[in-house]
């Protein structure tokens, strides 16, 4: 689907899209970013990016943002995704950055903000912890004051990517005697620090994304806390939001269900008794992305217009990733027999790997994206979050 | 990138909601459809002078140049209300169909009459085996001098019991199941020969089986080429899907307003029915259909208007998910209704009935699901 | 699928279907038994089964039962399924019958069973109030001891067939102060007391099969009450346990399953766009129906083998009606135009009906079947039953 | 009309649930799939010592006589707790083939070894551009005198990298799709001239892709008739899928379980999971799921040791409808887990992967639902 744009916009479409084609770095192009790249590998893009301006679309421009408007900000979004590049540490500049220039104080302004720009410091999210999962008010990770330092100990887990973090931004329980969310502070901790461990999970898929944080006796200076003691709970909840808003992912569903395609002309005969069902699940799928797409243009026309979108957030949240799961367990089925096989990590090209090229992440793919309908609050939660907000349940 | 209203879209829509609200309840219009003819003359009138029925013609042809976003506001606006007047059969199908393929005469001739409310028509071209395709047409067309000789039967034809003008698909040339050779002619309801069968719908509207019998029919009422029928058909059916889509959305939002509403005030175990979750996350996926397909309308529309080359795919995939994503909503509305979904009393079924109807109309959501993945 | 049947059991099998094929009715076979025919009609085909013995394969011989096994039981119920013929009046034979023969006195056996059998009254079920649906406890309806009578007053609603019953069995609210559950009683009241008053509801297919009763200071014999009074929750659940085990429906479905089968070879070509749709999907019920037998068949032998099948019928509810929904829809979506069209009622010979013969009925019965899912308890109730249960949640 | 066990069967399940109790707990299972071969050549010994391997072969090729319900019972087990030894691959697939078309030579040469656990087979049949489709075979096999020489290549074939033996498909006669034509041949692992190309599977297996550039195999190794092979894999498919869906009821009824636990103990807002009704409604549906797989796979698996006609039909049915009710349990299991059903050190994501992989081999559920359809 594309946008009627006006001429500005248009122009501003060809020049990301003309920088994007120049500047995407090649070493980035493997079977799956995500996974594949080692941390200097994946800030190669952010350092670019930050270089051109263009690595923080959303924050206000004294803090650095490029001061784009609502439509120049979806059109990078769309560009970006659409044509595959990697996006910028999302742990860094959606998350924490906002809640940095938003509820920090000028020195933390000052020495968290340009590292985050410019890709120096890599942060990561110590929000879950063993038997907390969506209930993030849950939390037990205990920071306890002493003097100008809080001394923290807990367990964070499933915090992604934290094996390459210099920092990690922690919920943690200042107030055990108050209701849980009244007791909760939000804390930055350098990830250097003595007692700080981290421990890999290796998930169904064979990979390394998330891990243990095990935190003892962690000294954390206190200006270190974002805001008040015990408010942490709204820098929180802000935070999630703008999580949530990107989870759509049209462009990154886009790209899979094009290759989708391809591979079921390839691999699938029309005389198989399947291919009459790839032809109606992807056309199904298809549909369910442009009716998710033709959703997130109206929801951003209102947004231009000052509209709040409101809990729209989960809409998108729940959508985008049943349909990703979708295009995931397609295309794990068009390539047949090959399904049995999977990559072993870490990937290195000298294992053998049956099958074309196109259905080597096939199945890792389908198995990582399991993952999507229960991280960052599980669609059961969004469900309840859209039940309360918008149905007044 | 939303549609915004223009001020006059809104004056358009605003003054629908007046008029229905005023007029239109449910006991009125089930009033409307227990009568003889099923629906009302005098609310068609109204119609008429609230410039409805004038809404979506181009200017030139003494319109007020709405285009397929007028369509769209009225239609919506018809399906939050249930309304059986032949608005889609007249002014959608029919005066679409003359002021895209007819002659100056025949715009001239018809169009006026439509727009002012003086005319109602319906549109046939399904028969017994068509199915939904338009190429399989076994009724014919033989031309005798300045006539045609119309024979054959035309299945399922809304609104022809009571309309004053037929358009009627016959083959003048070509094998039954021919993409080329069907023709499209204006037939007068009370022409000799031409026998009806009348029928009430699922949705309270009134239809007919037409039998053609050597019917006749002067030549200058062919409309659009001769042949060419299924082309005009299929534009038709593009501009129909829009209307119904909005149609539909008009519908299941009333549905979905009144199922929260029921599950809030409906207590069962001694608790209202909307706190139980199971019905809660019911109701967010009744949300989240509404939403979905309230975007993929929008954006039909605005395609069709822009008359963006693959206007006709996109229809075909809007009636998929749209049909859907309303039979969804309708089973699920009458399911948490409970028994009272079950009464027809209550206006629950009956918007369970009209969603039903639409995606019967001009194929339902597996046809055009298919098709859609057909269309390159 | 056929059972691999004892010799015995095979022979009874054969006698059943002869039985039905010489005996069933002609003038019974009408587009649509449940609302085409006149009580009398109705009957006719019960009063050739008590002929026969027939009429109550599940009483005990005593009390007119035909003395069979499990698995006679099971072939019978599945001969005359299969056959099409209407089952003989489940609110006197199913539901109140063994209701009176399991807690009834000897005066109520004698005087109500053997007209049950005979056909010489018909019974509905006074279970549902405005408002009360699924949760039966909440009852309504007063009975107010006055001497040897209670003096009824309420408001009963979505009874079946009452516009044909000459008694119906209710659930009365006789001690408005004890716990929901506590205070009901079950009472038979003869239908032509006065202030009984029977009002048709007209359902969203256009037929008549239910209806408010409206009870008004109505005096019901003492003698009239099952068992103890305040006890009528417990003869209840009794009640509603035998009502579901029969909602599998499996002759039913395979019934219209084969009709559905020939409508699609007759009206769907094999070019159309959604030809394949229909193929895949009756795969599917076919396979959905061919479980569910399977399933049935494994709980009638453990119970042949005396194992107690627990709430299994809840199962059956639930997966046999979404089936006989699934059917119907399919079978309005098979007839494509005329899916259109709806009979008006009551039903004549005289209005036109579009469209080939055996698609003349499948819009009613698509819409009647949406109450399925809803009546003799919700399937979400069914579901929370299984939970609770069985999962022990 | 259910499967009341005989004593025999009982006695064979329950030695092998107390085995695998005592010696095959998922810790120990973790270690084996963590070896170089993947598997537990102890464990296999103690398999044909406890008569698994010998239990569904007749008792006139030396087997215990407990056919298709033997298999049933035993593969229930493995799923239950994931054995990785390559029963499938050796008893069902290569037993099976053997023992249906093997001469008597090859009877005696071969079935003893796998009885007694000596030896283990794998079946390559599928290729690169093959899918599920047994005729789609460009191996080719020349007769050469007494010998056959075979080239190609063959895709996906589990348990190749360790086993002794290996059954493969190559066209002796006709064109690359035609069903007459291809040949099955008895080729020793380490034949020369025949590369291995190994990788691990999504379920902890091994596999491997065959080259065989001119590999030489004696004419007396064909098995089966010449040309006949597609009739006797698709034979060894019913019986293969027979086995699966036993499989995969045995990795459902433990994924019920272990979220039905998780439910009751895991807290989240306070309370456990389990007191919430969306999910509890789940685990209802994956209730309802196993329960039918049950019997489906029974009726399966009874139809099968009564030869009945429609065997084959009710084969392609189970693995559809088993399949896709293991795919939402499997699915279900993980998501009621939330983040630890996404991590390896849990066996929930284990059991899922054995599911995936079972509705991969020999067919997909929609692949099998249309052939199911397509059979008459």
């Amino acid at each position: 689907m594309e946008l009627n744009l006006s001429r500005e916009d248009a122009a501003f479409r060809n020049e990301v899209r003309a920088f994007i084609a120049e500047n995407y770095p090649q070493e980035m192009c493997v079977p799956n970013p995500e996974t594949d790249l080692t941390k200097e590998q994946s800030l190669l893009w952010h350092r670019i990016l930050y270089t051109r301006g263009w690595i923080a679309p959303l924050w206000p421009k004294e803090y650095g943002g490029p001061g784009w408007s609502v439509t120049q900000r979806f059109i990078f979004e769309q560009e970006t995704s659409r044509a595959g590049t990697l996006p910028p540490l999302a742990f860094s500049v959606t998350m924490v950055g906002p809640v940095i220039y938003t509820f920090g104080n000028d020195a933390q302004k000052k020495k968290f903000l340009p590292r985050i720009l410019s890709g120096d410091d890599w942060w990561c999210q110590g929000y879950s912890e063993l038997g907390s999962g969506s209930d993030l008010a849950s939390v037990r990770t205990k920071a306890v004051r002493d003097g100008d330092h809080y001394i923290v100990n807990g367990h964070k887990t499933w915090t992604t990517l934290a094996q390459h973090a210099d920092w990690i931004f922690c919920l943690v329980r200042t107030d055990p005697s108050a209701k849980p969310q009244a007791g909760i502070s939000f804390l930055l901790i350098d990830m250097k620090s003595p007692g700080v461990t981290v421990r890999p999970i290796i998930t169904i898929d064979g990979s390394h994304e998330v891990n243990d944080v095990f935190l003892e006796d962690v000294r954390v200076p206190a200006e270190n806390l974002i805001g008040e003691e015990n408010k942490g709970w709204t820098y929180a909840k802000f935070l999630l939001g703008n999580e949530r808003t990107s989870m759509a992912g049209i462009g990154r569903s886009t790209r899979y269900l094009a290759r989708l395609k391809q591979i079921v002309t390839t691999e699938v005969d029309e005389d198989d008794p399947a291919f009459g069902e790839f032809i109606r699940e992807i056309a199904r799928v298809e549909l369910d992305v442009l009716a998710l797409e033709a959703t997130e243009l109206r929801i951003v026309a209102q947004m231009s217009r000052g509209i709040d979108p409101g809990p729209a957030a989960s809409l998108f949240k729940i959508r985008g990733t049943e349909i990703f799961q979708r295009i995931t367990d397609l295309t794990h089925q068009a390539i047949g027999n090959y399904g049995l096989a999977i990559r072993e990590h870490p990937v290195t090209a000298n294992r053998f790997m049956p099958g074309p090229d196109y259905g080597h992440t096939a199945t890792e793919k389908y198995l990582n994206s399991r993952k999507l309908s229960i991280y960052g609050g599980s669609n059961e939660v969004q469900r309840n979050i859209i039940a309360k907000a918008v149905l007044g349940l | 990138m939303d549609i915004q209203l223009t001020e006059e879209q809104e004056l358009l829509r605003s003054s629908i909601q007046r008029f229905l609200r005023e007029q239109y309840d449910f006991d009125e219009r089930r009033k409307i459809v227990a009568t003889d003819e099923g629906w009302s003359r005098r609310h068609w009138k109204s119609f008429a002078e609230l410039g409805l029925c004038a809404a979506p013609f181009q200017e030139s042809s003494g319109g007020l140049g709405g285009g397929s976003l007028a369509t769209m506001i009225v239609m919506q606006e018809f399906g939050r209300n249930l309304v059986v007047e032949p608005y889609f059969e007249t002014v959608v199908l029919a005066g679409g169909l003359i002021e895209d393929v007819g002659s100056a005469e025949q715009r001239q001739a018809f169009l006026p009459k439509i727009m002012e409310g003086e005319a109602t028509w319906a549109l046939a071209w399904a028969e017994g085996r068509s199915r939904y395709d338009f190429n399989n047409v076994t009724t014919t067309a033989r031309r005798q001098g300045d006539k045609f000789v119309l024979s054959g039967t035309k299945a399922a034809v809304v609104g022809a019991p009571w309309a004053d003008k037929l358009i009627v698909s016959a083959r003048t040339s070509g094998g039954p199941r021919d993409r080329d050779g069907v023709s499209l002619f204006v037939v007068d309801r009370h022409a000799a020969n031409l026998h009806l069968q009348s029928f009430k719908t699922i949705d309270g509207r009134r239809a007919a089986e037409l039998t053609l019998m050597n019917v006749e029919v002067s030549a200058d009422q062919m409309l659009g080429s001769d042949g060419a029928g299924v082309v005009a058909l299929e534009a038709t059916r593009d501009r129909a899907i829009a209307a119904l889509c909005a149609e539909a959305v008009g519908a299941m939002s009333v549905l979905n307003s009144a199922t929260l509403e029921y599950s809030k005030t409906r207590k069962q175990f001694g608790v209202a029915l909307g706190t139980f979750q199971v019905l809660q996350h019911r109701m967010v996926d009744m949300f989240i259909a509404l939403e979905e397909a309230i975007s993929l309308t929008q954006h039909l529309n605005l395609s069709l208007a822009a008359q963006e080359p693959n206007g006709s795919k996109l229809a075909s995939g809007a009636k998929s998910k749209v049909g859907y994503a309303a039979r969804f909503v309708a089973e699920q509305a009458v399911q948490l209704h409970g028994g009272m979904g079950m009464s027809d009393e209550l206006n629950v079924g009956h918007y369970f009935k009209r969603i039903s109807s639409i995606n019967v109309q001009f194929g339902d959501p597996a046809y055009h699901l298919m098709r859609y993945a057909q269309q390159s």
